[in-house]
């Protein structure tokens, strides 16, 4: 492809911004559209409205290959279009497609006649094959050629992932069909492996990867809650698993409080609800569905156990807010659920990497310093696995807090167990030492 | 966890107000202040269509509720104590059809559970075992149809094994054992009381009652402890309250061993570093209330 | 440690051989014991009542260094002993601990004062703490050193893992005091890590590495049915999971008629209960639990809609009688409970690699050879994935059957699917090609 | 599948003879030669407890009894009905104590279970929306533990959307399309009738209950196709069946879009290879009904 005839780009949230700068980074001219005069006007001025580590390094590297443009018109210049905008969830984690759909209805005229369109929204099995036919009743005229591309986008390593694929999967009409040659030569660049399926082959494996980590989430916060229950060790155990090849050294096997930030939730009730439409037995995605419901509950139980028991209306420092570090997004944090649920209870000082002042925090005292937080807290919840709180200094805990209480609810400090003499520290998958419960509490 | 709190309703009707945990609440209620009437099968029988008009006189938007008539499984699970048990529910539900109230507290079982299930929530399947439990079910959906068409609050509480003074049925586990340590001095297990169970002492029972009330929670809540003991642990506890040695017998057990836990979590949102009565301490006071002096 | 100090194993099933055969081919003495004199002399006499791979090799090579005895005393030689024995499994697949417990309860009064004991047998999480406290009851004078050592044995790789193991992970009393030399020194010659923990952990990661492979081949197959619902092909996703590194190349992932053979059943029975005794919520291990439960009716379904629609009484080849290949289990086995379940409704003739005529198999003609089983038949089920079934000789399927109709429950086939010209083709995860299901059937 | 096969009862009892079910069943095991009794509730009113006396006359080792009486929900879904209904279960659970027979049919239903799991089999949990499905699941727990206390033989079958000549009720489904096409040439449809069902031919059921019983079947069994059609699939197979054009009306739909699909296994090892009426031939014969002669 030359290098003169740009790509587009359709749709520019945190995927499509990512993923259009990283595609110029590999010195390629990109048509960065999205229906947003404002959105627009600020990305060209350089003001990126999300968070991940090396993407304003790359912005700097590449805005001079990227246009930046509100009309759809410019598009007409591009043989290849690749619609990029996130699929938005409701607070029930279902996906809305009417915005991607909008958008796709308002670039349709203006495609070239022979232009290669390629999908990398979030959108579910079945969704691809419906577009073809949406499409040919917009543009009866057009000759497109249509892909789904899975995109693989995971927050706080977004940057990177977008550079350095570690394979490409690809949707294509049937499995015979093959890519476009525009867009195989395209994704050359990344010399990864190029796997084409079906479209609905490709919808699935994008959320039958999540569901997997989901799997091996709920499996481990499960065996997590059982060692603590008959005296084991979760921590001892884990190596032997990583050990053995059909589990793997890469495997999700930390305990966490369940999965957050949306993309796993929605791509469970995605599968949840096309299994319920489907009839197919789901008891396997219910039980992940209930496992990480109730999952949080761990935080409220340790919390309720340790430190309410002990006083009426304790003093609660909280490190973290994101639901997990490099990210500045919240949504499903834990932290804020807390803080939501025990409003009435306690109260919370909190200290974030990289939140400040926001809407949504509830009755919260955000503190510039992890020290801050501290001073005068009965208890120190670690709520997300930022490598602040990871490599953080220990010597506040013990000297600024009413009482040296640490719940790691992310397993910051797990590595550092050795370290943590003259605090209580209760974490995920055992017991905590020297350390005992109300004799039952609500 | 401080009890100075008032309940935000002029008066509380107790239907089956000599039951255990009725008569608990009566006593603690009026003790507290609130304008309390308790009425048992002798004044209002619920089993009669015209318990419907007599409820109607005591109606009124500031009035609360509280459904604790039922015929106890010591009565027998038959098909006669199951009808009668749907008709109270049916009669209650027909006078909350034709008149306003506050609040309609419901107390409800934790027969409605299967006991294959743990840890219970308010989530978990229902399979009540026997009619009693099923009788419950059937209130609990009942009620909760009946509050909702006439937008009348609705608590729905499923309490766990109570225990405690008072106690007339003599249930297995503290209840008989007290029993039957005052009567011959002997303890029956059955095994060797490895299942556990959720023991609630019915003060607790009363307390979270008030403090739902208070906080005028509505929908389900399990009412338990969220912590389980074997029926030996219960011995054991006895063994160390009481001041005389007793003898233990264990009986054949009837069925496989069974466990039942619940996940409070609903519950301690409402009542967060709320400590309920250990199993020692209230089976110490339990004994001490049973044989007074010694 | 000297070879000519023998090491004792105890109890004399499928492990206790395996594993002290394994034990004697690095050129170490062994008294293998077990109570059943029959059993001893046939050991003896070289016969080997399993089935493995490389067994009866093994056997020939190290027979020289073994000792089969019957007499318990001849254990007081041994300054290492290892109980061996299985843990049988009843039909609910609930562990049966007596007879485990009757053997050590008959050895420990010939051990030496300061043995070490290893258990090996597949117990349950708090039982090595438990038993400690048993032998300190019958034996208050030993001083003996008491180990739980993963076994790592699989149905039909029993001999390759028992020689080379991937990792040892050893249950020691607590976390920090580690193992007894001798043992330690004992197990460096497979030259793989050695992880020591506590014994709850240790009995933990045996069930938890199984229960990681359930919870895998559980999310599979519900995988595999959603692909046959909205038409994706599960085959073309598996190598784009495989990929990601979070995942992994040896993950289990092929669809099949669920978890069979006893072993991991009863891993998951055993978490499952105790997760029930102490309260633990268990959606997880429910979800894998139904989803396996279910799994099977796939077959029935198959066989119900393509096969006994047509015909009032078909006649069905199954090939395959083993719950998988290389062994001569037939615990859980899909196809005896499929030939059961039809048995009033169909005739069956059967062809197993290994299966001769033996009780538990039913209404099932055996046959001689894949041919013979085929002949006139309506309909072939592969049943397990022998080597002899994946590279069969597919001649017979289109000469010998009344119709060439392949329902595939294992898989067996799918790498040859081009070659399937003129074969009606039935697998999982996909839909099949050019076959209409009647309407609706029961 | 052949349908040569004999009930192994000398006689049928059937409560509820006039109901859409109870009829077919009589009339098609009249024509088979069983020897039939229908009942209907001005023969026998089973709210009262003079109708136990009535059924004893009845009973007998060799007596099989369907109950398929109840006030089905098109009669509304009161605290009224579900007293009747629960009476009915509870008079006749007071029966079967009373006397012995052979076989205890009990005709229950489908909205025993949630809209919201799929796909559901027998051990699907339990959780009924209204008090139609409260007064069969209720009927259910009764009959089961009444028989087993009996030891009489109990079928429990739970019945999906029945649909084919001689409904009654018009319910919303081919039912109602039907009903609304002989009375003004129009189908009136929710949304645009994606909502996924299982509609089961009423002949299909009674064929089912024949053989259940035939091979003495017992337990429960949900009576479903195991294929699920969407409404919209029904109204396309109308187009098909009929001669003439008709008007397809959308309503606004009332809740959300809910499926509902059967795991037919356990039925399906009783009657492998049966093939159940398609919706399409279904549709095509119920039109031929509705309009004779066209």
């Amino acid at each position: 492809m030359s290098h003169a005839v740009p790509t587009g780009f359709v749709g520019l949230s945190h995927l499509g911004i990512v993923s259009s700068l990283a595609w110029a980074s590999f010195g390629r001219a990109v048509v960065a559209y999205d229906p947003s005069v404002e959105r627009v006007a600020s990305l060209a001025a350089g003001t990126l409205p999300v968070h991940e580590p090396g993407l304003a390094e790359l912005h700097t590297k590449t805005h001079a290959h990227v246009e930046w443009v509100s009309d759809a018109a410019k598009l007409e210049a591009c043989p290849l279009v690749i619609v990029s905008l996130d699929v938005p969830t409701a607070e029930d984690n279902t996906s809305d497609l009417t915005p991607v759909l909008a958008l796709i209805d308002a670039i349709v005229p203006f495609l070239r006649q022979d232009v290669v369109l390629v999908v990398m929204s979030q959108v579910p099995p079945g969704f691809t094959r419906r577009l073809r036919t949406r499409i040919e009743q917009i543009r009866p005229d057009l000759r497109c050629t249509l892909h789904y591309w899975v995109e693989t986008l995971i927050f706080g390593r977004a940057v990177e992932r977008a550079l350095r694929p570690e394979r490409c999967i690809v949707g294509c009409e049937d499995s015979d069909a093959g890519l476009a040659p525009m867009f195989a030569e395209a994704l050359s660049v990344y010399g990864c492996p190029i796997l084409p399926m079906r479209y609905e082959s490709a919808e699935l494996a994008k959320t039958a990867i999540n569901l997997y980590l989901i799997a091996s989430v709920s499996y481990a916060n499960t065996l997590a809650d059982l060692c603590e229950a008959v005296d084991a060790d979760w921590g001892e155990i884990v190596p032997a698993l990583r050990l053995d090849q059909r589990i793997g050294p890469a495997a999700y096997l930390r305990p966490s409080l369940g999965i957050a930030g949306g993309n796993l939730e929605r791509d469970l009730v995605t599968l949840r609800s096309l299994a319920y439409e489907e009839g197919v037995d789901a008891a396997v995605f219910d039980g992940f569905s209930q496992a990480n419901k109730k999952r949080y509950d761990w935080a409220l139980r340790m919390v309720n156990c340790y430190v309410m028991t002990q006083s009426a209306k304790p003093k609660i420092a909280v490190w973290g807010l994101t639901y997990k570090k490099n990210t500045h997004s919240t949504k499903n944090a834990p932290a804020l659920r807390l803080i939501r649920d025990l409003a009435a209870h306690a109260e919370f000082a909190a200290w974030d990497p990289i939140i400040r002042a926001q809407d949504n925090l509830g009755a919260v005292q955000l503190l510039g310093s992890p020290a801050d937080a501290l001073r005068g807290a009965d208890a120190l919840l670690i709520m997300s696995d930022w490598d602040e709180f990871v490599n953080a200094d220990l010597r506040p805990v013990r000297s600024e807090m009413t009482r040296s209480l640490v719940i790691d609810c992310a397993g910051a400090l797990e590595g550092r167990r050795k370290e943590l003499t003259g605090i209580e520290y209760v974490s995920m998958g055992r017991r905590p030492q020297g350390l005992r419960p109300a004799a039952a509490s609500a | 966890m401080s009890d100075k709190f008032t309940i935000p309703f002029d008066r509380v009707v107790v239907l089956g107000s000599t039951g255990f945990l009725g008569k608990k609440v009566c006593d603690v209620f009026r003790q507290s202040g609130v304008d309390i009437i308790g009425l048992r099968s002798k004044d209002v029988d619920l089993r009669k269509e015209a318990s419907i008009a007599a409820l109607q006189q005591l109606a009124g938007g500031d009035v609360a509720l509280i459904f604790s008539s039922a015929l106890t499984p010591d009565r027998g699970q038959t098909l006669g104590t199951l009808s009668d048990n749907l008709t109270m529910a049916i009669n209650v539900g027909k006078f909350l059809e034709s008149c306003k109230i506050g609040l309609c507290v419901n107390i409800s079982s934790d027969a409605v559970y299967p006991l294959t299930a743990n840890p219970i929530t308010e989530n978990s399947p229902i399979d009540p075992a026997g009619y009693y439990g099923l009788a419950k079910y059937g209130g609990e959906k009942i009620l909760e149809r009946v509050t909702a068409a006439s937008k009348i609050d609705f608590l729905n509480l499923r309490v766990t094994a109570l225990y405690g003074p008072g106690d007339p049925h003599g249930s297995y586990g503290p209840n008989s054992f007290l029993k039957s340590l005052m009567k011959d001095k002997t303890v029956r297990l059955f095994g060797a009381g490895e299942e556990k169970r959720d023991h609630l002492h019915v003060d607790d029972a009363v307390f979270l009652i008030r403090k739902l009330m208070a906080v005028r929670a509505t929908g389900t809540y399990n009412l338990a402890t969220g912590r389980s003991r074997s029926f030996s642990d219960i011995v054991t506890a006895l063994q160390q309250a009481v001041p005389f040695s007793f003898e233990v017998v264990s009986m054949a057990r009837r069925g496989p061993i069974t466990h039942r836990h619940f996940d409070t979590t609903r519950l301690c949102l409402q009542v967060p570093g709320f400590q309920f009565a250990s199993i020692e301490e209230g089976i110490a006071g339990y004994y001490r209330f049973c044989f007074p002096g010694t």
